[in-house]
């Protein structure tokens, strides 16, 4: 063992740093340094600044245009990004559909929607969940009929983060309904322009228009437009699910927010002394960090693992839960932190009000993400799913 | 020993129970919140009526009730509800600061709902330390800034506390006076507060000091208290409810062990709740009053995340939609823990009480 | 509302101080004090001392010798005796049958054991778990078949606590195979000394010979033994159950541990300055004190409701649950206080070695009660089976 | 970056394990337990031969390992299997002190087996506190009394710290040295230790200071987290294993959904645990090595607090019994906390580290 970077990676972590002190722009990192909303053009805008020195899509292969940077490469990127208050990549082209099309898609669907994803031209979400299945992807509804040389879709996808920014969506449909629940399911790609697809937001209890339901009313797709087989989605959604699992421990969005919590603490005054030196404040602090550095090494592990073939399926799920249980717990101590300034609603809608407070504006928003952060533990499998995964792993039957 | 209300108390909250359960319907309040003033002229004029403010002070105040578990009965259901307007700022605190100050007047008219009051303490870098006041008075003028006060904007007078030399002072600003700027912003869990920045405002001494300041703040703590457990009684039962009825493999979600026991979990710490609100509440004439209200604070700040967080996760999504009831219910649980000192300011001075 | 003592509640706490300065013994306080084990003399010692003074069956009523006190004096009795380092009394005979043989049990039964209870001719111990039943009552196995004018008990009792010191037992065994499980179950008093029962000994973690098991083989217990009718023993083990609850909360018992840690941490020094000066520490012991507040006025008000005649299940199951985390957070509390010193096996056996250690005999045997202690979650209906409770009483169905 | 233990580490661990597992029975373990000394020579001997003693130490010192994760490989494997001989006090923390003053014969008789040390460092009202020493060195004698000595009473010698003006340095005194008082005690999770006063004992100046105790303190943390570890995974493995055995209702318990979840919680701890044992051990050289340390320590702490209690918890009664593998295993992980600074010790000694 060994759990020093070697010089090669050391050198990578130079480059990392300049590169962000160099091209992220300050607007952007200011807002995401304050917990404000970035929008789709911020977003595209690091994106195509990423694309230009080929680091966007870090886990594709070379073939596809991708970084391939080892799991210790994303792992290093993943805490310096943060750490620079870099916006997060939007996962659901890079992380998600990317891997499975490489994977499973026809050298077709490969040249034709790859490059789109690295260049920006579509914007991808994910259409997963329905209502009243939960997190139980077997059962859902929206069903999918050929018809010559289309499918016919109809049914109504909910929980699409960003959805509102995207011209395309991945999905789960029903394309055989008579046999066993986890068959008959195949994976499509929908132009979100097509006639029949609607998209409502949904607007989470902090107030953020980041999530949305969308409905298929006798959506015509070309069946061109299905990945692999029909009737074989669910392993396709499988090994996504895994793909997308990895680095879900959040290390560095833990860093970053860790950081944070710090520099409040320090600024604000408790007992004519900063509130970082109150032991009981400080206590708090201390337990979040000491778990995410046992957590960090875990990531690694893991994804070292990954990297060397081994299936981190539940690993990953150890990972899903103590990972969003500590950066929820520093959401906690971030809202803690500013005390009475946690009860102001700040949005884009009340910028002006925010002006006025000048503690607060340092702050940002810090209340609104720990309300909007309890998704964590829900969205993407919640920590039950979770728990009840690694129950069965390891007990067998358990649920 | 005796653990039974009133039977005036029992029919306050029998009739206030009642009403708010009628009217205060969540779309009712989703508009409120939504509203520019953040709060509804004819819920505070029906609350009015209906004795619901009255029950905040004394006889000899001119009202019929205001003691411990008057205040506690009241607040118990304006959190069952999670009612966003501003009683326990403009009517219990402004309402009995003028009473201590003699303003019979004012205080009529604050218990029959026509005059709002907001009061102007915490500053900005405060915290809840309660004697971090710069703002400086000078004759008969206030020069200073006031932060996240409650009800700025729609109060006829601020009470404002001073420094004037060594003492701290609270004084009487009348909306609209000179050199007065609010800066008003809607609030998280509804309703509004604001920045207010005094220069050389003119304000009239109330002839009340910190210590008087003090009085009514643990009369605040108990009614922060009452709410908070009023709303993790509705968001325990609103998950009861929700486990009893969604269902997954054909049978209530409830049935699973493993949320069972969670939900069993919540109700022991709702017990505990009760039972420190019932401490707090009967202990405001103990001579170890402020060991009870830290207590309680504390508890109810440790309490309260546990069930804002745990109905919400046993919940799943739906609790993350702003137009379930369970979000705004959460919602206030979490953001009591911001008024008159967190679960943490709360253990410091239970420590530093019980050593002395 | 009225949270304050009446009078005549003052006065009973005055007579009650006054009677535990005179008349509990020092040398059994000191034994309760310092956690050392007490052996069966002392405990008739301290019941005989209470039963003088009309105060040992303190919630039977006054017709069968009992002190017939109410919830608040049980209450003060409670913390009061704890605080005096009194022993508990032990509850088999006076908490547990005692109420049953007056509710249910014929006039000869009374007039016959509810006095031996009263002056110590009968040492009583319960029957009612059996090895793989768990807290499930309802499967037990041992059998009673009426054969004359007795029956014949054959079958194993465990976790019998205390069953070394009992020359009777009161047992649920299955009169009748053929029913559904919980009837054909019935309430039986067995004496120790019949041929055929044998005690063993299970010595717990702690090294504490305090739980047995005991075997019935062939043995011939009178028909006049029977408690009530035949196959209705169910009935009157609920009944018995409820009544057990009452005080589970285990308020006295907390607040003289919780005492016993403020010293020993006024004694330990750390950094120079007293352990209970330091944050970390003293936050520890705010917030359980804290919840052990709360949780006494709880008590307080369940044990009113029961007296008012409610039926206390569900909050009896409340505060079993809090009560027994309180008194477990204590324990820890207590071998944290000791520091390295928690490591020695103090036990009688080694109470030589104990001399060498002033430091530690003043500490008692805490890590010791620590592991013990852990029973307080398991015994008697285990958390888990009380959680099971209050799920299904509030929502039906759920376990 | 690279997480693969090395081929001898491998061996070594397999070796062990395979050894423990066959010869080191609960039984055996009982009796051991039971016996006068608390230790078994013939376990001893064969650990010795197996090379697990000499693991401990560097080429240079005469052994073959010595890194952090040589120890915590060794005191994985003792963890798991409970081994309650005082491999931690004898052989690491007396043979590295040893090895640190030169005196290799020594080490050399330490690594074969063949002599028994002990540590007399902490003292009565010393908690964990390292530079806590009042034993009085005058001339070539020592006099003081020294706490919870692990091992004194087999000891061949012990190594004494002792205090000369202002500086503490280290002493060994032979076993039947005048003025030499060992007063023994069994300890709750297996072995003995003693309180050992000397008064004008005999001792030869080892011409150590604190800093080299502190140096073996910090290999000693790395070993007794690894031990906690090691009984840790035992711990998790007996639950899921009775999880998977014990029937209720006709089905095994462990898929009652409220179990299998706390036991997929207890398996999260426990890979946090690894990770944090893989943090202590492979930061021995770091110029953050006691953050770390103090790191692990309190994680190890708060985690096997939780495996310990849940452990025993969802096995039921049977937990409880003494004769019951996990009894013994619980209590090692519990008494661990007591060792070397305990979860709060070393809280507060990160929050002083990272504000430094």
């Amino acid at each position: 063992m060994d759990l020093s970077y070697t010089p090669e990676e050391l050198a990578f972590q130079d480059e990392l740093r300049a590169f962000l002190r160099d091209e992220l722009p300050g607007d952007i990192a200011d807002k995401v340094r304050s917990g404000r909303e970035l929008d789709k053009a911020d977003m595209e805008r690091w994106h195509a600044i990423l694309n230009a020195r080929g680091w966007l899509a870090q886990n594709w292969p070379r073939a596809f245009g991708g970084a391939e940077w080892s799991a210790v490469q994303r792992h290093i990127y993943d805490v310096e990004a943060a750490a620079a208050h870099a916006p997060r990549i939007v996962p659901f082209g890079l992380s998600m559909l990317g891997p499975v099309l490489q994977k499973f898609g026809s050298k077709e669907q490969q040249d034709h929607w790859l490059p789109r994803i690295l260049d920006g031209s579509d914007w991808w979400c994910q259409g997963y969940s329905e209502p009243g299945a939960g997190s139980d992807l077997a059962s859902l509804k929206t069903k999918a009929v050929r018809d010559g040389d289309h499918y016919v879709v109809n049914g109504q996808k909910t929980w699409t983060t960003l959805g509102q920014h995207a011209n395309m969506i991945f999905c789960l449909v029903r394309t055989d309904p008579d046999v066993k629940q986890q068959e008959g399911i195949s994976f499509l790609l929908i132009d979100m322009d097509s006639p029949g697809v609607e998209v409502r937001p949904i607007i989470l209890l902090d107030g953020s228009p980041e999530v949305n339901e969308v409905w298929f009313t006798d959506v015509k797709v070309p069946v061109e437009n299905l990945v692999g087989e029909e009737n074989k989605g669910w392993t396709y959604a499988k090994y996504l699910l895994t793909h997308e699992r990895t680095g879900l421990g959040g290390v560095g969005s833990s860093q970053a927010g860790l950081a944070a919590v710090k520099r409040l603490a320090r600024a604000e005054n408790h007992n004519g002394k900063p509130l970082i030196q109150n032991p009981h404040f400080a206590a708090r602090v201390a337990q979040v960090e000491i778990d995410m550095r046992a957590m960090a090494t875990s990531n690694l592990r893991i994804v070292s693992q990954a990297a060397a073939g081994g299936a981190p399926g539940l690993e990953a799920s150890m990972l899903k839960v103590k990972g969003s249980i500590i950066r929820q717990e520093i959401n906690d101590l971030a809202r803690r932190a500013v005390g009475p300034y946690a009860m102001p609603f700040a949005s884009e809608a009340v910028e002006g009000a925010n002006d006025m407070i000048p503690d607060r504006l340092e702050a940002g928003p810090v209340a609104a993400q720990y309300f909007n952060n309890r998704k964590l533990s829900i969205f993407g499998g919640s920590n039950e799913i979770q728990r009840g995964i690694i129950a069965k792993v390891t007990m067998g039957g358990g649920a | 020993m005796n653990f039974d209300l009133t039977e005036e108390r029992q029919m306050l909250q029998d009739t206030l129970r009642r009403y708010l359960r009628d009217k205060y319907t969540t779309s009712v309040r989703n508009e409120i919140i939504d509203s520019d003033t953040g709060l509804s002229d004819s819920i505070w004029a029906e609350l009015a009526e209906l004795g619901v403010l009255g029950a905040l002070f004394t006889e000899e105040q001119g009202g019929f009730g205001g003691a411990g578990f008057d205040i506690a009965v009241v607040f118990e259901e304006l959190g069952r509800a999670g009612v966003v307007e501003p009683v326990l700022d403009s009517v219990l605190m402004g309402g009995r600061l003028l009473a201590a100050a003699g303003k019979s007047d004012m205080v009529e008219e604050v218990i029959a709902g026509a005059l709002h009051l907001a009061v102007a303490h915490g500053e900005p870098g405060g915290r809840y330390d309660l004697d971090h006041v710069h703002t400086q008075a000078d004759g008969d003028t206030l020069t200073g800034r006031k932060a996240v006060v409650m009800n700025a904007e729609a109060a006829d007078h601020l009470i404002v506390s001073a420094r004037d030399g060594d003492a701290i002072g609270l004084y009487l600003v009348a909306q609209g006076a000179p050199g007065l700027t609010i800066q008003g912003y809607p609030l998280l869990a509804g309703g509004r507060a604001a920045e207010v920045t005094l220069d050389k405002t003119p304000a009239t001494p109330l002839g009340l000091t910190l210590a008087d300041y003090e009085a009514v703040n643990t009369l605040a703590l108990v009614a922060i208290s009452a709410e908070a457990l009023g709303a993790m009684e509705t968001a325990t039962a609103l998950t009861k409810d929700y486990l009893m009825t969604r269902k997954q493999f054909g049978r209530p979600i409830g049935t699973f062990q493993a949320l069972a026991h969670r939900m069993s979990d919540l109700l022991i710490e709702l017990e505990q709740v009760r039972s420190a609100v019932i401490n707090a509440a009967g202990n405001l004439e103990a001579h170890d009053r402020d060991l009870h209200l830290s207590a309680t604070k504390n508890l109810i700040g440790r309490a309260g995340r546990l069930v804002a967080e745990e109905a919400i996760q046993m919940h799943g999504g739906i609790a993350m939609t702003q137009e379930y009831e369970l979000a705004h219910i959460a919602k206030r649980i979490i953001m009591a823990d911001h008024r008159f000192g967190d679960t943490d300011y709360h253990l410091e001075r239970f420590i530093a009480l019980s050593a002395a």
